[in-house]
């Protein structure tokens, strides 16, 4: 099923606290090289315009076809990708990209900081009508070509989240003479500056991608073709991963891993931050409005049980929206521990007994699932809830325009706490839709975005943080278990925070 | 008439077809024997059900295949064709044996010209035959049976003919082969009365071009007369008077066949009738245990109903099963 | 019969306008403003605006339709609001795909009916076993069958890809071998449904005289079925292909869902499941045509077979 | 017996074992459909002969449920078809020339129309709920039953006895009633059991493409999409759902069929 993608990963400028494990990049001296590397994709694919995906599963193809302007490692540390350095002047109000050199598009022109300029400005431009544009156009004021490998990028205010988006939708450098050429065709003709380029896309079914042999990295890539091939689902995707048809399949549960286990020629590894999973509501609309109701919704919850079922009881429950380890995380206890009794006084309080609430369940596996669940346990404490099916596609725009009022939802993990925070709790965040407006929130948001050092930002987001939980405009889940299987004579995937694999690098022996 | 050197062209022996098995068996045709010599032509006469078609399709090796063959000979020229399988008959049917039915207008495949179903029972028996010549021949035979510019009427298909048109083309397909022996049933029955003249004259005619004998099934005494020889009348499945045209229209001696004799309308004399036969043929599944026709025989005595009477011969091969025969002097 | 076949063209056309505009007043009402879709979920309202007054989505109804089978007349059915592709370009890999999964499902299906309906050997074993898979055939919903299929020679025995499709430059026999499991699944369906038309007719054809009549020639038995009783008995099987095919088509949806075959099928559902007006709206008309020319080209071929049929 | 009467026995007994199998449901299973457990995606075991879903809840169970749901349906679709099918089947049957020829255009214009295809459209539009559901099946087989009643109609108006009934000035509804409704009541009764298979058969078949009851529900048709995923783990998720569908609506065919 399509799923928008909303993971967005905003980056910051101080990832400094956080060390994940490294993934198996470093884990082979000389590649093989050659080879066809064969994936299973579950979701369906749109658009190869950056300018346009919102498909989360776009992404990994984005990653193949163009770069970024600067990239994420897996442990959230930004890198140099097409711009080999940068300063941010002006209090971060300015930011200088020194591109690299000798770099060009697919169809040969050069990549540099007209380029550049002209990416994104394209994004800005309302006429194009990127989604972008919501994103970029209340932060970025100008984009200045210095020389022809050096851009600076002047901002209307200071925003911590800049690199983060230029590791990301916004940092894919689209080729101006392609956009030219083909105009809305464009997303059916990428040209990326990336070490593969598309050879053959058959809608629903495959995408080719062929070795870019003029790639400017180093040895990149090993491959000499990577083909997406489109599989209804994981059953199917493990049954080809098992005779060999694929040499990679992810987005895989627990239970999943069950299918294959005891294989030899298969291995699996974790993706390192799972999504955050939790519920969401309208808080300054009834019913939600009543913090009795979403205290209520809160302790009738089992969340153990849940992990259990869903998760076989590997994924992490979560006590507010950032997972342990990382340097803004809170040991604060959770404030409503499963207590049906309790929930059901606090119904009796608020005079909601035996109320009915409409559950939005996107057609995906893992939210049927959820709903279900949340369903039946909100059910054991009186409350009757009615699951309303919407297909996947179209479930995150009608959130968007607040067209759904109770809806489960996954956010994936960012390297910096304004990622996540100022986006969905300040009054002012783009992905707030929750109707949260919390004054003292948005204070400390603000405070925060503003400071360097983690030291001086921990305190004001530990506060926040347990000032959201508190007022639920979500209720925190668990933090997901993500799997991916592949075949052992694979290397060189990257599996990311961001739950995007990056397969630039894969090489597969003989 | 019997050269007893050559055996005749057919000899039909006790002749039994079956339906169903065990206590559901019953009998279409029960113990029926036939004699048809060569050039000579022998009329059937029964009511609806009495088994003639029944027989005549034994004889061509197409009982249906519920049914069977349960017992009996049917000698072609002294080869035993009863029990050949389907196969084996392919050879004869067509060939040796040609048959022309009742209804003209449901006897032509409606897909095909006439010409292509004349040029299938041609090739049937001749695959060398050239695709022209085949033509030639189809045209030919459809000129033999009198059907005007032939050449253009090959191609007509079925539904743009007259019945008697199409009967003339069946008989042409089944002049097709030079059979040495035709089995007529009921051909004139669906057709005007004008046209069923016309068609009797062909046959006739053709008959005596070709010498071919011909088995005529009928249940018009009538027409039996116009073109018989011999003469069988069947009731029920079996045959119960037997013998020269003569002998059965001037001597009849069974019941069944005065009451057919009386039921005929004659123009020509206005003699004292019989009263029709009431009552209809009992069906195979549904016999009386006796003499089949003891329900309805108006001379029937106790005798009648508690045995089946055999052949007995009037006068040389003049034969009747009756207990009560002759009955004309019953009559009068 | 030029003559016929432009007379009833002449009947098609205002049906197919009248059933898409039909579905294209439904569709705007319901659905609201396309423009919305088109620009994703943050677009600002002047931006909305000026999509509306650029595309045209603001004015009436009729108008838009107009203007929109106007193009489509000329071959422009507009652009998907979900992957910004012509739908034209998006449609017209998907034909052929359909069109060959129904090609051979097709083959099999009539091939197959009319092969073992029409043997004349062992008739009552056949009869009695064919009713019997004709009636499971029918009652066994395609995903059901599709997934024993998989589960059985894909999962279990590993003979056959489980899913998918290949085009032909993989080599025929990739190509192939995806097909048998989508096409044994389609077949399955159609093949009941004739054989349930075809033997009851195929038994009331055989007891015609014609039928005697051929078989009085000495020609063989199978020359008997398939020359005599055959063409006669698939005359209402043509009319029902054609008549029905627009019933055939949900079990194309559901087969190239299972199979993850990229048909108009799979391509119909997943507009509808984005509410992707611009392909929806074609599809409705590519399939509303089709059906139409289906019941045409039936005539037609009725026409052919039938000498007693003139048009 | 006749092939007939053995195939309404056997779609008589199929119709009541899903029937008895959806009554005593409570009785049959000692789980909650509903409820979720901790054994997840469990293979068949005596404890749960079809095994357990992907929330551990009992698969024989939902099967057992379904039946329920299928039952109302069905049934329920099949009462639209003819309320809405059978008086425009009547209205056109009886009546001549422009009227008759009116109502053939609008019945012909709608079987023109793919059933299926439209149930897509119209159910991805209003929303996936038991009574869009019945509303939407019945919406897309009308036609048929309306062509089948006014083809029955006509044909028992040829035969001469109706024309005299007319000629000695019965009233048209009279005729209806007295003369024409007893000979072709069984033909549309056929017809409905039928109706009630179709119904059945496509509402799983939106089940299976996400447009079917909501879960929960132990929609079958939901049931075998939903346990599509999960076919090397435990089959029978899908499986024993989709043999229900199967026998449910083979049960309304046998009855159905009256023809060879």
């Amino acid at each position: 099923m399509d799923s928008v993608d909303r993971r967005d990963f905003l980056l910051g400028l101080g990832a400094g606290g956080l060390v994940l494990a490294a993934g198996p990049a470093a884990a082979q001296a000389t590649p093989a090289q050659g080879g066809t590397f064969s994936i299973g994709l579950q979701d369906s694919l749109d658009t190869l315009d950056p300018t346009f995906s919102i498909q989360f599963a776009e992404r990994r193809i984005l990653h193949l076809v163009y770069n970024t302007l600067v990239s994420i490692g897996t442990d959230f540390s930004v890198k140099p990708e097409l711009a080999a350095s940068w300063e941010i002047e002006n209090d971060g109000l300015r930011y200088v990209f020194h591109l690299q050199d000798g770099v060009s598009f697919h169809d040969g022109t050069p990549f540099d900081a007209e380029a550049v300029k002209f990416n994104i400005e394209h994004r800005l431009d309302e006429s194009v009508g990127s989604p972008q544009r919501s994103r970029l156009d209340p932060v970025i004021d100008s984009v200045e070509v210095i020389d022809p490998l050096t851009v600076a990028i002047n901002l209307k205010t200071a925003y911590p989240g800049l690199l983060g988006d230029f590791a990301d939708r916004a940092g894919f450098m689209i080729s101006p003479a392609a956009v030219a050429k083909f105009g809305e065709d464009f997303g059916s003709n990428p040209v990326g500056t990336g070490a593969f380029t598309l050879t053959e896309w058959v809608r629903g079914t495959s995408v080719t991608l062929d070795r870019n042999p003029d790639y400017w990295e180093d040895g990149a890539p090993y491959l000499d073709r990577i083909v997406f091939q489109t599989i209804p689902n994981t059953i199917i995707g493990l049954q080809r991963l098992r005779v060999g048809e694929l040499d990679y399949v992810d987005n895989l549960s627990p239970d999943d891993l069950r299918q294959i286990e005891g294989n030899d020629e298969i291995k699996t590894e974790a993706f390192p931050v799972g999504l955050w999973y939790s519920l969401q509501w309208q808080v300054d609309k009834a019913p939600f409005d009543d913090l009795k109701l979403r205290q209520a919704v809160a302790h009738a919850l089992d969340r153990d049980r849940i992990n259990q079922i869903m998760m076989n009881g590997q994924a992490n429950v979560a006590n507010s929206p950032t997972p342990p380890g990382l340097w803004w995380s809170t040991d604060a206890p959770y404030p409503y521990p499963y207590d049906p009794e309790k929930a059901r006084a606090l119904l009796a309080e608020a005079g909601l007994e035996g109320g009915a609430l409409t559950l939005t369940t996107p057609s995906t596996p893992i939210y049927r699932r959820l709903n279900q669940l949340v369903a039946e346990q909100l059910g054991e404490v009186g409350l009757s809830v009615t699951l309303e099916p919407v297909e996947s596609s179209q479930w995150y725009s009608r959130v968007v325009s607040k067209a759904v009022n109770f809806t489960p939802m996954s956010w994936s993990q960012r390297a910096d706490p304004d990622g996540l925070f100022y986006i969905l709790f300040s009054s002012k965040g783009h992905a707030n839709t929750t109707g949260y407006n919390n004054p003292e929130v948005d204070a400390l948001l603000d405070e925060a975005r503003n400071l360097l050092s983690p030291e001086e930002r921990k305190p004001l987001y530990t506060e926040a943080a347990e000032l959201i939980v508190h007022d639920l405009p979500y209720v925190p889940l668990f933090f997901s278990a993500s799997f991916a299987a592949m075949s052992q004579a694979v290397d060189g995937v990257i599996l990311t925070p961001d739950s995007i694999p990056r397969f630039r690098y894969v090489s597969k022996s003989a | 008439m019997t050269d007893p050197k050559t055996p005749p062209l057919l000899q039909v022996e006790d002749l039994r077809v079956s339906f169903g098995a065990g206590a559901h068996e019953t009998r279409a045709v029960d113990g029926i024997g036939l004699t048809v010599e060569r050039g000579r032509t022998h009329g059937i006469v029964g009511e609806s059900g009495s088994g003639k078609s029944m027989l005549s399709l034994a004889i061509m090796g197409l009982v249906p295949d519920s049914g069977r063959i349960a017992s009996g000979r049917i000698r072609l020229g002294g080869r035993d064709l009863a029990g050949l399988p389907y196969r084996e008959m392919q050879a004869i049917r067509g060939k040796r044996i040609a048959m022309i039915f009742q209804e003209p207008m449901t006897s032509l495949n409606p897909l095909y010209t006439i010409g292509r179903q004349l040029s299938e029972a041609i090739r049937a028996h001749d695959r060398r035959a050239s695709a022209r010549e085949i033509r030639n021949r189809a045209i030919e035979l459809l000129r033999r049976v009198r059907i005007p510019s032939p050449e253009r009427r090959v191609d007509d298909y079925p539904h743009q003919m007259s019945g008697g048109m199409r009967q003339r083309v069946m008989i042409a397909m089944a002049l097709s082969c030079g059979p040495e022996l035709l089995i007529a049933d009921e051909p004139t029955t669906a057709l005007d009365v004008t046209v069923q003249v016309q068609i009797l004259d062909l046959l006739r005619e053709l008959q005596d071009e070709t010498g071919m004998a011909m088995i005529f099934i009928t249940h018009d005494l009538g027409v039996v007369a116009a073109v018989a020889d011999e003469v069988s009348v069947m009731y029920a499945g079996r045959v119960v008077e037997t013998g020269t045209a003569r002998n059965i229209f001037e001597d009849a001696q069974h019941p069944y066949t005065l009451g057919l004799l009386g039921s005929r309308p004659r123009l020509d004399r206005n003699l004292h009738r019989l009263p029709t036969i009431e009552g209809a043929v009992p069906p195979p599944f549904d016999l009386p245990p006796g003499c089949r026709f003891e329900p309805r025989c108006a001379f029937a005595t106790p005798d009648c109903a508690a045995a089946c009477p055999g052949l007995r011969p009037f006068g040389g091969n003049h034969l009747a099963a009756c207990f009560r025969a002759p009955v004309k002097e019953i009559a009068r | 019969m030029l003559n016929f076949v432009l007379r009833r063209l002449m009947w098609v056309l205002p049906n197919i306008v009248l059933l898409t505009f039909l579905l294209f007043a439904v569709v705007t009402n319901w659905l609201g403003s396309p423009a919305s879709m088109m620009l994703g979920t943050d677009a600002s309202p002047e931006a909305v605006a000026e999509l509306n007054a650029r595309y045209g989505f603001d004015r009436p109804v009729v108008v838009q339709y107009l203007q929109w089978i106007g193009n489509a007349a000329t071959g422009d059915f507009g652009r998907s609001y979900a992957t910004r592709q012509p739908v034209a370009e998006m449609i017209g890999p998907a034909i052929p795909v359909t069109l060959e999964l129904t090609f051979w499902t097709m083959l099999l299906a009539i091939s197959a009916t009319l092969v073992i309906n029409s043997i004349p050997v062992g008739k009552h074993v056949v009869g009695a076993l064919t009713t019997g898979i004709s009636i499971v055939g029918v009652t066994v919903p395609n995903f059901l069958l599709g997934a024993t299929l998989i589960s059985i020679f894909s999962v279990s025995l590993g003979w056959l890809p489980t899913t998918g499709w290949r085009p032909w430059s993989d080599g025929i026999f990739t190509h192939l071998q995806h097909l048998i499991l989508p096409v044994l699944t389609l077949s399955a369906y159609y093949f009941s449904t004739f054989s349930m038309i075809y033997r009851a007719e195929y038994r009331q054809v055989e007891q015609q005289l014609f039928v005697r009549v051929a078989e009085a020639k000495g020609i063989s038995r199978r020359a008997v079925s398939f020359l005599h009783v055959l063409p006669n008995a698939i005359l209402p099987l043509v009319v029902y292909i054609g008549t029905s095919i627009g019933n055939l088509v949900g079990g194309a949806v559901v087969t190239e869902t299972v199979f993850s075959i990229p048909g108009l099928g799979r391509l119909f559902v997943s507009a509808i499941a984005r509410y992707d007006f611009p392909v929806m709206l074609t599809m409705g008309m590519i399939t509303l045509a089709g059906v139409m020319l289906m019941n045409l080209a039936a005539e037609l071929i009725l026409a052919l077979l039938n000498p007693q049929i003139r048009l | 017996m006749t092939a007939v009467t053995l195939r309404r026995i056997t779609g008589l007994t199929l119709i009541a074992f899903v029937a008895l199998a959806g009554i005593f449901a409570p009785w049959l299973s000692a789980f909650d459909p509903n409820a979720s457990g901790y054994d997840i995606l469990y293979p068949a075991s005596a404890e749960h002969p079809f095994g357990t879903d992907d929330l551990g809840r009992d698969v024989f169970t939902r099967v057992l449920y379904g039946a329920r749901i299928s039952l109302v349906i069905g049934p329920a679709a099949a009462l639209i078809v003819a309320l809405i099918g059978i008086p425009i089947g009547l209205v056109a049957g009886y009546a001549h020339g422009r009227a008759d020829q009116m109502i053939v255009q609008v019945i012909d214009l709608f079987i023109a129309i793919p059933a299926f295809v439209l149930a897509l459209i119209v159910m991805a539009m209003i929303g996936a709920s038991l009574p869009n559901l019945v509303f939407v099946l019945g919406l897309v087989m009308w036609p048929e039953m309306a062509r089948l009643v006014r083809g029955q109609v006509k044909s028992v108006r040829e035969r001469l006895y109706i024309e005299a009934a007319d000629a000695i000035g019965c009233s048209r509804t009279r005729i209806l009633a007295r003369h024409i409704w007893p000979n072709i009541m069984h033909t549309i009764a056929a017809q409905l059991a039928i109706t009630v298979s179709t119904a059945i058969f496509t509402a799983a078949s939106l089940g299976f493409l996400g447009l079917g009851l909501p879960p929960p529900a132990a929609d079958w048709g939901g049931m075998v999409q939903s346990g599509f995923d999960y076919l090397s783990l435990n089959p029978w998720l899908s499986i024993a759902p989709g043999c229900a569908v199967a026998m449910t609506v083979m049960g309304f065919y046998l009855l159905g069929r009256t023809i060879d």
